[in-house]
């Protein structure tokens, strides 16, 4: 029997497969397909203190293996995701990863405080690094003292183990990484989306209506692959990674870089069942490949 | 139900210039509730184009399993759709959103549809007819070569078409033609550009009305928040085109 | 008529259209394919002080709408370029732009103020951004200071513009185009790569032999075109755009983005015929959207 | 003349287990020189896959203007190319590289070959042959269900195969065979996995070879550098194998 199974702080994994925050919502929607108990985990849409509404319309555009969003962190903030979302979650055995996000370190504190008290969330992603909102958000993902500063204050109120996204739109992310483990993060989440740009040939004018958006999907996974590779060599800290995985040997790839988990994001509006299939089809590869569990391909490429 | 499937194509013609009519075959037909909902459609097994494109039903057959669509061929996705030949297999994820309310009209309604947003009016017209509803259409389209399904709204009702260079039918949009129809019906229905939209909501303050809305979609579930709208609930309600919609009562939708 | 044109420091552009450095070799493959005259201009391979062997194989490694590649400069040194390749293409009625590398500033220095008296030069162009040599390259693009210093330097020896070609991996590229225009710049080039790796997940081994490789190709055009705008918004100095250029409709793009010429790398090996193609295509396109001139286009996404 | 073409399929097979038998038509055949040469396939019309595939010219005919390659399905870029049709187009850059130098033959050959690396020596020794030289055929495969050609090359002289498992002729690799062959040749020629090429090359250190080699390639033509080797000329020497190969003589390639 090939085992799946995967421990990182806060979490016990069935298997290393979770949506990526953003693009599975609370989870009700994807709930009217499958059984989300399958899931690994599951990282729910980013929570601010206050309900967002979001950046205007166009929020999306497709690129080539790619898209753009500017969706701008809409949520039912802290009060609706704890009171309606996370309690509806209850219901499947599944460990639920909360995605925080704000303007201030006070907003990450106040949601980071509240929302780790919630019984079916086992763990806190920091999102500083979300580049569609117009302050805060990415500059506390681009300088290692702010991001230090800011691990240091969320894990001071958290009841739960803290894991904090990078930003790809870095110089060194080597050197956030070590500034967020010195600030006491229990793990990494990476990558959040980078920073580009579509326009409307006829026009001229940029297709998304906030102008520039974040680029997910299979195209930015070099990039991604890159730099999990990068920070797993040179921090301890273990990572969830991400960025453009969209089939099974794509997990594998992460895993590889030294992921210990992979997070799936943009590949479930493609195919909406990509979660539950990759997770059918790891046992079999990691067979093929000659391995008897998920946790011993962690890092294989470190080791070659 | 939503299902993602693997269906598989009967037909395909260029029913006017660039407009294809697309019929294919599949169980997931058996979910379809309404006329106005849609599909969502991966055009190719690759990652470029990446996103499925939303196309809605014009019409469905559940004895025969199949469903038909008419979209214009314009940009990537639509062009590759184009290549689709009899036998191919389609990944379709559907049926999606809430269709129009056949239930909401009593006598005699208006239906009032613009270019590609035509095709779900030819269905909710079948549907109002059997209900014994009279139904006048409306059809705007640019040009005589762009117009489709003339005769076949024709066996339903009265129908009127406007072209915006006037090569078939009046000249200009449909709002030109209603300003020149009485108001004697109960119920309008309208898919279309949304200044089209706005214009006929304008025209009909006092009526009843259902739209249909088209927003840039990511999931096409609900899940994503790529295709919100506001609403005139209040500051903060919004909905979302696709799960929510895409047909809503008049009023509701700031687009 | 339409009026394909562009002035630039150095270059007297016939039309926007070349191939970027590194992509094109010296220009002899494609001599062989279509008279090298209907181009822009041709930016030539990096030039070093020494010829170079550059990187062992693979070298090159396809991703999504991308490839990474990891050559390493080879390139025949100065004395070969300067000596055979640059009077070689001689022969053809076409500016060259020649691009510039090294490990220290000496070795920009010599190779600039040598090749700059090669009668076709019109323009240099200072790589300080190749990802792919282990030392120096990669450092002059990624610190304000250095690149300011570099240009200065540069600028310093050179008997034609110098064009400074930027790298996408830095957190802020503003900063960076600032400071090589206040050290004197006459124009910037980018974007070069994106820092990239693949795994094989058969053995869990990198693809390229370098370990990581830069990703070009239409995957990178989002941020490429999002790095022009921001740049071309906030500095004086025109820019040469690239980065995923593959039809007519890109090039518009980068111009409507503020790029006053446009660069095609990668995509020359999908279509050899791209250049051409898209020179060809070019007027037609912008009589449909109701421009008489390519200039006109130029920057058009800041006036909307 | 290197030309990019809109080829048409003529004819697609599978011949072995995933090995595929193509055959394309047009006038870029009418360039092809020499067996050994090679065309660079761009197998669909999208940006994913992005990069061209190389593949060696198995046979042509000029009067057909019609040329054969033989392929594995593997990757994602060969699995696409066994989706093409007979009447389906396929944009082929070629003909590229220099091919075998049939004239260094002077009475006897000995073709040795393995796996994909089989298919060029079948033009070779239809030209050898042509040239009144002896032609001797030691290919190697993975297993009896990827022997292709195997009648075809008996056709043309002795033929003898070694399968890895066993499972068809000889078992193990073309050196055992090679070890139990007399070494009556004048030239060999070689094409296959580099490790084949390395252990031909030991095996007949006195003798005239010529290999062909395989790289990871981009441009295809000479201009991007991906697809060099080192020589055995000089610490600085280099060839590139797209356009200085991909055959070469043996002994000169470090690989
Ligand atoms: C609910 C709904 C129903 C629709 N029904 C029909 C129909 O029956 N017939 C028809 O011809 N068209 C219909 N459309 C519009 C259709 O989705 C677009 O024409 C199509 O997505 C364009 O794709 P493309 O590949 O041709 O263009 P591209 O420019 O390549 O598309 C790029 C991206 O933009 C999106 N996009 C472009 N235009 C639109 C648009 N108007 N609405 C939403 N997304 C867009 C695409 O989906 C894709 O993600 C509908 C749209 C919606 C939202
Ligand atoms: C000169 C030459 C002649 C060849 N002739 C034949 C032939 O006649 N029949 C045949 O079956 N194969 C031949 N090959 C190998 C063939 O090119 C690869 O099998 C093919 O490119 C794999 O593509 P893929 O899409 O299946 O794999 P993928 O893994 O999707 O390929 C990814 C990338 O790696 C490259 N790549 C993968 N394997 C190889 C390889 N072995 N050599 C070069 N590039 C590779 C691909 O071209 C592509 O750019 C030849 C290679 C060369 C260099
Ligand atoms: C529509 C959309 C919304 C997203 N929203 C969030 C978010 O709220 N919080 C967050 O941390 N990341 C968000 N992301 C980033 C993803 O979680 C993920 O990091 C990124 O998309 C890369 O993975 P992918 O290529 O698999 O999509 C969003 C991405 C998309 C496409
Ligand atoms: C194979 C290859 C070699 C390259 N060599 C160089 C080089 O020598 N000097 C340089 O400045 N850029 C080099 N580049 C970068 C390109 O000039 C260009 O900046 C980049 O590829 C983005 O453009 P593209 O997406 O159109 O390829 C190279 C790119 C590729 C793909
Ligand atoms: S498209 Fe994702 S929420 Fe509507
Ligand atoms: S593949 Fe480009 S030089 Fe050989």
């Amino acid at each position: 029997m090939t085992n799946l199974a995967i421990k990182l702080p806060g979490l016990e994994l069935k298997n290393p497969i979770m949506p990526a925050s953003g693009c599975f919502g609370f989870g009700k929607e994807y709930a009217k397909l499958y059984d989300l108990s399958q899931l690994g985990a599951i990282m729910i849409k980013a929570t601010t203190v206050e309900m967002r509404l979001g950046n205007p319309t166009p929020r999306v555009a497709e690129t080539a293996s790619g898209m753009l969003n500017a969706i701008g962190l809409q949520n039912p903030g802290l009060e609706g995701v704890m009171g309606s979302e996370l309690t509806w979650l209850e219901q499947f055995d599944v460990p639920i990863i909360a995605n925080v996000a704000g303007t201030t370190t006070e907003d990450y504190v106040e949601v980071a405080k509240q929302i780790s008290t919630s019984p079916n969330v086992h763990a806190l992603e920091i999102n500083i690094s979300c580049p569609n909102v117009k302050q805060g958000g990415i500059t506390f993902g681009t300088d290692p003292d702010v991001a230090r500063e800011l691990t240091q204050a969320v894990k001071a109120v958290s009841s739960v183990p803290v894991y904090i996204k990078l930003s790809p739109n870095v110089t060194n992310i080597v050197s956030i990484a070590k500034a967020v483990e010195e600030g006491g993060a229990d793990g990494i989440t990476m990558i959040n989306t980078l920073l580009g740009m579509r326009l409307d040939p006829k026009t001229g004018r940029p297709v998304i209506a906030n102008i520039t958006g974040g680029l997910s999907g299979p195209a930015i996974k070099p990039v991604a692959l890159r730099m999990v590779y990068e920070v797993s060599r040179q921090t301890d800290l273990p990572i969830i990674g991400m960025g453009g995985v969209a089939d099974v040997d794509d997990a594998i790839d992460f895993l590889s870089a030294g992921a210990s988990a992979v997070a799936v994001g943009t590949a479930n509006f493609v195919n909406p069942f990509v979660c539950p299939e990759i997770i059918e089809k790891l046992p079999e590869r990691l067979h093929e490949l000659g391995f008897g569990s998920a946790e011993e391909l962690i890092g294989r490429s470190h080791r070659l | 139900m939503i299902r993602q499937q693997h269906m598989t194509v009967v037909s395909q013609q260029e029913i006017a210039h660039r407009i294809f009519e697309l019929t294919v075959e599949g169980d997931l037909v058996n979910d379809m509730m309404a006329p106005g909902q849609f599909v969502h459609i991966r055009v190719a097994d690759s990652y470029e184009p990446l996103l499925r494109r939303p196309i809605s039903v014009a019409s469905y057959d559940k004895e025969k399993r199949q469903f038909t669509m008419i979209y214009r061929a314009e940009g990537r996705g639509t062009n590759l759709l184009a290549e689709k030949r009899p036998g191919d297999g389609l990944d379709v994820l559907g049926p999606l959103g809430n269709g129009f309310p056949v239930e909401e009209a009593a006598k005699k309604a208006y239906l009032i549809g613009g270019g590609i947003g035509v095709p779900p009016l030819y269905e909710l017209s079948k549907a109002l007819n059997g209900r014994g509803i009279e139904t006048v259409h409306i059809l705007g389209f640019e040009s005589k070569s762009a117009v489709f399904y003339e005769a076949k709204f024709k066996e339903l009702g009265d129908t009127h078409i406007a072209t915006v260079d006037g090569s078939h039918g009046t000249e200009g949009f449909v709002t030109h033609i209603l300003n020149e129809l009485p108001k004697d019906f109960d119920a309008y229905f309208s898919c279309g550009p949304t200044a089209m939209l706005e214009a006929v909501q304008w025209a009909y303050p006092e009526k009843k009305g259902f739209l249909s809305y088209e927003q840039r979609m990511g999931c096409g579930i609900g899940a994503c928040f790529a295709c919100v709208c506001r609403t005139t609930k209040s500051e903060t309600d919004y909905i979302k085109v696709c799960s929510d919609g895409p047909v809503f009562r008049a009023g509701v939708v700031i687009s």
